[in-house]
């Protein structure tokens, strides 16, 4: 930091340079000090570019970023890392404006003109910790601190965990909406049910011929959208000539439904009656080359496809064909989506799918599907869980029930981000003493009492493991490619400090000085493995090579492939989906889905990505409805006429892009906006379309059912002209000829 | 006059070719660019009314009706034409043909008569309508290779050319020309399905070349004799 | 004005009228309206000057916040400004086509109509110059297009059509104003020999101490003679390249060979009809009814209907070459014409240019003041329009639909195309005030060409042939 | 060739000896002054030392001068051959000092090229029409001159010089011609 300037340094300063200016004789050689020195990685002019990992969603893609004078200027994927090989999404390339956001909170802040005043009084950071170790050591039992994370990298967690732990606290509850609507705790518990492994199933695009793909949007948001997309690329062009064919079965025209060879418009929550329709014609009509299908037909016993054809709105036709193609491709694969999940049959549903894979013998096969590697150390499994809707749940009933004394949350909003229903915001006010690390003032930081802001994650240390990851082991490194632009601290560091103000049991827990030492003690098992793509025989070369290559991975592709278990031996479920909200009073299915750009409203704050159209809509800076022409018409509205779409639990208004791929019984809505706080260019804008979602859960996984709520729509006569980039009038057409 | 034909063989034409078979429509493109080359962020009022400032944009057309709609995407940048109709219409030659055939914008030479952005077929131009804002410390942001633009001046795609003159730089001190796939604008680097490849139309070898002379390959409006240098490849059709 | 111009019977005593007038009390009939600046006159000045005022202060809110604060976007990068702009270079065309081409024909009819026509090019000129520098928004960098070398020694783009432009309006303003003001110096001197204090400094100035010596007027004429034929080949000139600004795109609708005769025509359709709307206004606030006749009217309405009949020829020439051939962004753009958006537009600019062409064939409406200045109002209004169409309409679409595009005006626009509105009037009215609106030497010179002959009944005025 | 001097021969007033009479009268009209103007003639007035100023420009010949020499045309052409030269070297030479390629067209093209020349010659045509003709009248001049204001009020002034002995046989002629306000001119600022 440069040091203050007093008069005396100044008239020092002046006579310096009077000396090498007027005085100085030729023979003699003056060096001239500059006032500053400038920091040893910093050269004029030069670009530097350091290795890290982003952390704009939980894929954890390889970045490498430029820095010139000190500033970070530019993102881009790293080219070595195995999971994005130099490739990156926009919301990863718009991480600079995390990083150098006008609205980040820069220094730690007590809220005391009462909690939602917006009045912050600095604190100093050694104050801050006296407080919140006074609020930890006073509780009467150390059940009543909860802690709640959202997006946490994995060493964070381990950490917190730890910390929770060692104070004998309840573990941290995990959650966040983008998780919840790519539909990752489902995913989990598919995976345990299905392979018996705890890690999530890689689905090989690009090396197959026919993908099924059931409500996953995975060149969007879903899972590891870059790494998707790129494998994406080879299915349409790959080097190996052919060109494979994407089905996409979804009840609106998502973008990677745009990109798919043939769009199936299936009724929605009935995505896996048309899994099981394929299954039961696969194993009646012998299909496929894979020799008998006996083995499987028990999984089909309860399937007929005339009633799956009749419940999906697709035609037995249409599910004949497919189900020949599946099955005649060498390679083919079958991938249960994010928007299953979000259904009361979530996870029947996605077994359902998955066993697709079973009876095409894809699973372990390449071009079909294959397990993530599990931390390649020990001190690195205990990686961030997303919890499920109903563990989130649980901590709001405790809340409310006056059990939670103090709250920490780190990197979650639930505020904005369950349904408004779920009463987080109610509950939050029967916690007397909440501490947010988040860096903005979100929905949920305006609520708490101590604010203490993290580094962004372009200033911080940490580490990944990828899930779902790539064909090797990996685990990213996370470094800061900047120095802290604020007064900002890392929650890692804070929670080791604390752990040794508080002492006891959770100083003993959390032994290490600080983050660094936490990390090279938890990677430490890495430094000798064989498998290291690049070698270093020292820890101190180890850590070298970890922060220069932003990683560390296996040299070799090692596919792991699943072993699956006996859930195959028991016949699939077929369940109906059932929604809430009565069809006659409210007609239209609700279909919120994240945003592109906005994901699940973490990039509101971020101009670039409010710049960014919606690449189905051309849509920027807002809220819309979408609807299909027909409805539109019988409604009465046109693009742009503002409707109220109302639901038992909540309405929101908001303008009409009539859009021509979505089921006429649909209607949706994009989220990401609607926020409340979140600085400047999130604040006011638009609506969030989970005050309208039912607090429902999957009784199997226990996970959200945010796709399950009926809808009403009502015209209100107004107009609001959205932000488009294409021409009405133009009305989508390529041209004219 | 240099030599003509001597020329067309050392110096380089620069194209692009956009595989629409791979794009997802995911916008990376657009943000990467944004980052580069410091393209102003217009705000909700101003990109209603058509003020947006992209380079990079992602047409989306729609073909069919419901149940057999379909969306395509095709990325729009400045098509870098050879020969450009922007070009003849300034009054003073703010932008004009580079040796290398690239379309350039001379910033401080616009005077902001706006004839370029009639002339393009393409409507690929950008004006910024006003001072472009930068809220403290989003200035940090900012490419210092790349010009911040004022007010009252057009600007567009230029296939990064400070990357261009980057690699061309560090290429010509060892003595070499720049390998093939070596430059990459910003959009080309960040694509995920890598559905935009640059190289030199001139070199016959080179990736863009080979993809230009794939029988999927088209030019956007071709039929106005533009000579755009980005080349289009059509979306394919699997046969099951 | 309602009033009815005199029949024949009265026509012919106004011209006995002016033949029998002495030359001194012809030059009180023209000075002496010209020092009457009443209240009236006065107020509409304020009012003007207001306007102007406003004008200004929108055009410096521009400068000050950017060419944004204009209608403005992609893809209209050309809105209001660029309409009226070619709307007063439109405007300009009949000062130069009445006293240049009529002067040429040795039309007699032109001699006082003549100085109004050269001062309404000359003013048009000046409002439509003012436009190429509000449209650039940063104003101050509009020397950059001046040919001379920059510090690289880089000249402008003589290719570009701004430049042809740049180069040709201003040849016409320095022509049509040096015009103007070479056969201003005789009634200078006139001015000057009959008027003291202020005026008559600035008379004498303006005379250059003209004396009227038969050298003078022998060189004079020859200079007119010479001005007369060069100023054709550039009013030609200008408009054919304004017209070139936009048919030398590729933009549909404007990509058109027609185009430049088809905006000279417009052109002098819309001077022409300016020129009898001011003619009439004029006529009646100074009380020049003694100078400017039905005869007169009459003349000029004739070639406003056939100068409206050659715009009608044009215009279809043009749009059934585009309807027949068919193609799709301009059968989208004529669909948005006949059926569209833009169809109130289409229709008012075919109405209020076609409506007077029927008009102004009887001769009672183009004797008729108040029926002439309606006619002559509304050709203006389909004229604007028309270039609203091209302009504006036009740049809505383009070969991508979906890079179409809408224009809304804003505050801005409007307030800075009526201060060249009130802008033109005030300067002609202050001119009418300053100078001679009715070019005396040539009211006189007519006639002295002219006797009154009997024939039969009749009493004629019979011109001599001399030069 | 006739040099510039001699051309101003309508200064009646600049014959160097003051052994000369300046005189003028006033006509109602042409024909009167026509016919005093011969009778003058008869009288052995050279031409060059009458000058008639009018309000109205009467026909040449009407008044019995004869055509006079013009440079005129010759200063017209010769700024529009400067206007086509410089014409030429804006859209010819210019684009060749600092090559910049636009659009596929070569550095001069004959359309833009033509263009400009014809704007650049006719600006110069006219332009030096304007300068060539105040040239020749000698303009701007407010020096003092021989007038009388109320040539611009319908009278013809006559203006001549004799030597002194003849002043009163000139008197004569132009009384007899129904002349007016026949004296010395009176030298006004004009």
């Amino acid at each position: 930091m440069t040091p203050r300037l007093t008069r005396r340094d100044f008239i020092k300063v002046g006579a310096g340079t009077a000396v090498a200016t007027g005085l100085g004789s030729a023979a003699r050689k003056i060096l001239l000090e500059p006032f500053v020195r400038p920091p040893e990685d910093v050269l004029p002019g030069q670009a530097t570019w350091y290795a890290s990992t982003c952390r704009q969603c939980a894929a954890g893609c390889g970045i490498i970023v430029r820095v010139i004078n000190g500033r970070a200027k530019k993102i881009e994927g790293n080219p070595l890392h195995p999971l994005n090989r130099g490739k990156l999404c926009a919301r990863g390339q718009a991480g600079l404006q995390v990083l150098y956001n006008p609205d980040r909170l820069r220094n730690a802040v007590r809220q005391t003109g009462g909690r939602g005043s917006r009045t912050f009084e600095p604190l100093y950071w050694d104050a801050a910790l006296d407080l919140l170790t006074e609020k930890i050591g006073a509780l009467s039992d150390p059940g009543r601190l909860a802690f709640l994370g959202g997006l946490m990298p994995d060493h964070l967690y381990r950490l917190a965990s730890l910390f929770c732990d060692g104070l004998g606290a309840p573990p941290p509850v995990i959650f966040d909406l983008h998780s919840a609507l790519e539909g990752r705790a489902t995913a989990d518990r598919l995976s345990k049910a299905f392979f018996g492994s705890d890690e999530l199933p890689v689905y090989d695009l690009a090396h197959t011929e026919v993908v099924l793909s059931f409500g996953a949007n995975f060149l969007e948001t879903w899972m590891s959208p870059v790494a998707q997309s790129r494998n994406y690329g080879r299915l349409r062009q790959g080097p190996f000539g052919g060109r494979g064919l994407l089905v996409q079965i979804e009840p609106r025209l998502s973008a990677t439904a745009a990109s798919a060879d043939e769009w199936i418009p299936v009724r929605p929550g009935t995505e896996a009656h048309v899994a099981l329709a394929l299954g039961r014609i696969i194993v009646e009509e012998r299909l496929g080359h894979v020799g008998s299908h006996r083995s499987y037909a028990v999984l089909y016993q309860d399937v007929e496809v005339g009633d799956m054809a009749q419940a999906s709105d697709v035609s037995v036709e249409t599910l004949r064909r497919l189900a020949r193609v599946f099955a005649d491709a060498d390679h083919a694969v079958a991938i249960p989506g994010g928007y299953l999940a979000g259904h009361r049959n979530g996870l029947a549903g996605m077994l359902a799918v998955q066993a697709l894979n079973v009876l095409a013998a894809q699973v372990g096969r390449e071009g079909g599907v294959f397990l993530s590697h599990p931390a390649p150390a020990s001190a690195l499994a205990q990686t961030a869980r997303v919890d499920t809707f109903d563990r989130v749940g649980d901590l709001i009933a405790r809340m409310r029930a006056g059990e939670v004394d103090v709250l920490m949350v780190h990197g979650a909003n639930p505020i904005f981000e369950l349904p408004a229903a779920a009463g987080f915001a109610e509950a939050v006010s029967h916690v007397p003493f909440v501490v947010s690390f988040n860096s903005f003032v979100d929905e949920t930081a305006i609520q708490a009492d101590l604010l203490l802001p993290d580094h962004s994650y372009l200033e911080s240390w940490g580490y990944q493991v990828p899930a779902p990851g790539a064909d090797r082991p990996v685990v990213s490194a996370q470094q800061p490619v900047v120095r802290p632009l604020y007064d900002t601290r890392a929650t890692a560091d804070v929670l080791l400090a604390l752990a040794s103000r508080l002492g006891g049991p959770a100083a003993a827990a959390l032994p290490w000085v600080d983050e660094v030492a936490f990390l090279e003690s938890s990677l430490g098992e890495l430094v000798s493995s064989s498998l290291s793509a690049f070698p270093a025989d020292t820890a101190g070369d180890f850590w070298a090579v970890w922060r220069r290559s932003g990683g560390w991975w296996s040299e070799k592709e090692i596919p792991r492939e699943p072993e699956v278990t006996s859930v195959v031996e028991t016949p699939l479920r077929v369940v109906e989906p059932t929604s809430e909200g009565d069809s006659g009073s409210y007609p239209f299915l609700l279909y919120p889905y994240p945003s592109v750009s906005l994901s699940d409203g973490r990039g509101a704050n971020l101009p670039w990505l409010q710049e960014t159209p919606d690449p189905m809509t051309t849509v920027s800076w807002g809220t819309w409805v979408e609807l299909h022409p027909e409805t539109a018409r019988s409604l009465g509205v046109v693009d742009d006429d503002v409707v109220r779409v109302v639901s038992p639990f909540g309405s929101l208004e908001a303008p009409v892009v009539v859009y021509p791929g979505i089921r006429p019984d649909v209607v949706a809505i994009p989220i990401g906006q609607g926020h409340v706080d979140y600085g400047r260019f999130a604040e006011r804008r638009g609506g969030n379309p989970l005050a309208l979602v039912a607090p429902v859960t999957d009784p199997d996984s226990g996970a959200w059912a945010w796709a399950a709520t009926r809808v009403r729509l009502e015209a209100t006569g107004r107009r609001k002209a959205l932000a488009r980039l294409e021409s009405l009038e133009g009305a989508g057409r390529e041209s004219l000829r | 006059m240099p030599d003509v034909k001597a020329s067309a063989e050392r110096t380089p034409r620069w194209a692009m070719a956009v595989d629409l078979d791979r794009c997802t429509g995911c916008q990376a493109c657009l943000v990467a660019c944004h980052a580069e080359n410091n393209v102003p962020v217009a705000g909700e009022k101003l990109a209603g009314y058509g003020r947006w400032m992209h380079w990079i944009i992602i047409d989306r057309y729609w073909e069919g009706e419901f149940p057999n709609v379909r969306a395509r995407f095709m990325p729009v940048m400045c098509q870098q034409c050879g020969e450009a109709p922007c070009e003849p219409v300034c009054p003073v030659f703010a932008t004009y043909h580079n040796p290398e055939g690239l379309n350039a914008q001379v910033y401080n030479r616009c005077i902001g008569t706006r004839f370029c952005g009639n002339a393009c077929p393409y409507k690929v131009r950008t004006f910024n309508w006003f001072r472009p804002e930068f809220p403290e410390p989003l200035t940090e942001q900012l490419n210092p290779d790349v010009t911040v633009r004022s007010r009252g001046i057009m600007e567009k795609c230029t296939f990064c050319l400070q990357r261009i003159r980057a690699v061309e730089m560090e290429a010509r001190a060892a003595g070499r020309r720049p390998a093939d796939g070596e430059i990459q604008p910003a959009c080309v680097q960040t694509c995920p399905p890598e559905a935009l490849v640059f190289g030199d139309l001139n070199d016959p070898e080179s990736r863009v070349s080979q993809l230009a002379r794939s029988h999927r390959s088209f030019r956007l409006l071709d039929e106005l004799g533009a000579e755009p240098a980005v080349i289009y490849l059509k979306g394919g059709e699997t046969n099951v | 004005m309602s009033e009815t111009l005199p029949t024949a019977e009265a026509q012919y005593d106004e011209r006995v009228l002016l033949a029998k007038r002495k030359d001194s009390e012809i030059n009180q009939a023209v000075l002496q309206p010209m020092m009457q600046t009443g209240r009236g006159f006065w107020g509409l000045v304020a009012a003007l000057s207001a306007i102007v005022a406003w004008g200004v202060f929108a055009w410096g809110y521009l400068i000050y916040w950017g060419i944004g604060v204009t209608g403005k976007n992609r893809p209209v990068y050309w809105t209001l400004f660029i309409t009226t702009f070619v709307f007063w270079i439109g405007i300009s065309h009949a000062g130069t086509m009445i006293s240049a081409v009529l002067r040429l024909l040795k039309a007699d009819w032109r001699r006082p109509i003549t100085r109004g026509a050269e001062a309404m090019t000359a003013f048009a000129l000046m409002m439509a110059g003012l436009y190429p520098l509000i449209h650039l928004g940063r104003v101050w960098k509009f020397y950059w297009m001046i040919p001379y070398p920059n510090n690289r020694f880089m000249w402008p783009n003589f290719q570009s059509p701004l430049m042809w432009d740049l180069v040709a309006i201003s040849t016409y303003l320095i022509g049509s104003t040096l015009y103007l003001y070479l056969a201003l110096i005789p009634d200078m001197a006139m001015a000057r020999d009959h008027t003291d204090g202020l005026r008559y400094r600035l008379y004498r100035m303006l005379a250059l101490g003209w004396r009227g010596t038969e050298a003078e007027w022998h060189k004079l004429h020859r200079a007119l003679g010479i001005f007369s034929v060069a100023i054709i080949p550039i009013f030609l000139s200008v408009h054919s390249i304004v017209s070139w600004d936009f048919a030398v795109t590729v933009q549909p609708r404007w990509h058109s060979t027609i185009f430049a005769p088809y905006f000279v025509v417009g052109a002098i359709y819309s001077g022409l009809a300016a020129l009898a709307t001011i003619l009439v206004i004029v006529r009646r606030g100074m009380r020049l009814q003694e100078f400017l006749r039905s005869e007169h009217f009459d003349s000029l309405g004739k070639i406003v209907m056939v100068a409206g009949m050659f715009w009608t020829y044009f215009w279809f020439a043009g749009f059934l070459v585009e309807w027949y051939g068919n193609e799709p962004v301009i059968r989208e753009l004529i669909r948005q014409e006949v059926s569209g958006r833009l169809a109130p537009l289409f229709y008012l600019q075919m109405t209020a240019n076609l409506v007077p062409i029927v008009l102004l064939a009887f001769r009672r409406i183009r004797t008729t003041p108040a029926a002439l200045l309606g006619a002559t109002l509304l050709v203006n209004v389909g004229m604007y329009t028309e270039r609203l169409l091209i302009v504006i309409g036009s740049l809505q679409r383009n070969d991508i639909p979906f890079n179409w595009g809408t224009y809304r005006t804003t505050w801005v626009e409007v307030s800075i195309v009526a201060m060249t509105f009130a802008g033109f009037v005030l300067l002609y009215t202050l001119f009418s005030r300053v100078v001679p609106y009715v070019p005396v030497w040539e009211i006189k010179e007519g006639r002295l060409r002219y006797t009154m002959r009997r024939i039969g009944r009749l009493l004629v005025p019979t011109a001599a042939e001399i030069e | 060739m006739r040099m510039r001097p001699t051309s101003r021969s309508d200064e009646a007033s600049g014959t160097p000896e003051g052994s000369s009479v300046s005189l003028m009268g006033l006509f109602d009209e042409g024909t009167r002054t026509a016919e005093a103007i011969d009778a003058l003639l008869a009288a052995g007035i050279a031409p060059e030392q009458m000058v008639v100023m009018s309000g109205v420009p009467y026909p040449e010949q009407a008044l019995g001068r004869r055509r006079e020499w013009l440079a005129l045309p010759y200063i017209v052409l010769a700024g529009a051959a400067s206007g086509f030269l410089f014409g030429l070297f804006l859209s010819v030479v210019t684009p060749h000092l600092y090559r910049l390629d636009v659009g596929g067209h070569p550095a001069v093209g004959f359309p833009p090229a033509a263009i400009i020349v014809f704007v650049f010659t006719m600006m110069a045509t006219i332009v030096s029409t304007f300068l060539g003709v105040l040239w020749e009248m000698n303009f701007p001049r407010f020096g003092p001159a021989p007038y009388h204001k109320l040539v611009t009020d319908g009278n013809l002034a006559l203006m001549l010089e004799c030597s002194p002995s003849r002043e009163g046989e000139v008197r004569q002629i132009l009384q007899a011609h129904n002349a007016h306000h026949i004296g010395e001119p009176e030298r006004m600022t004009l």
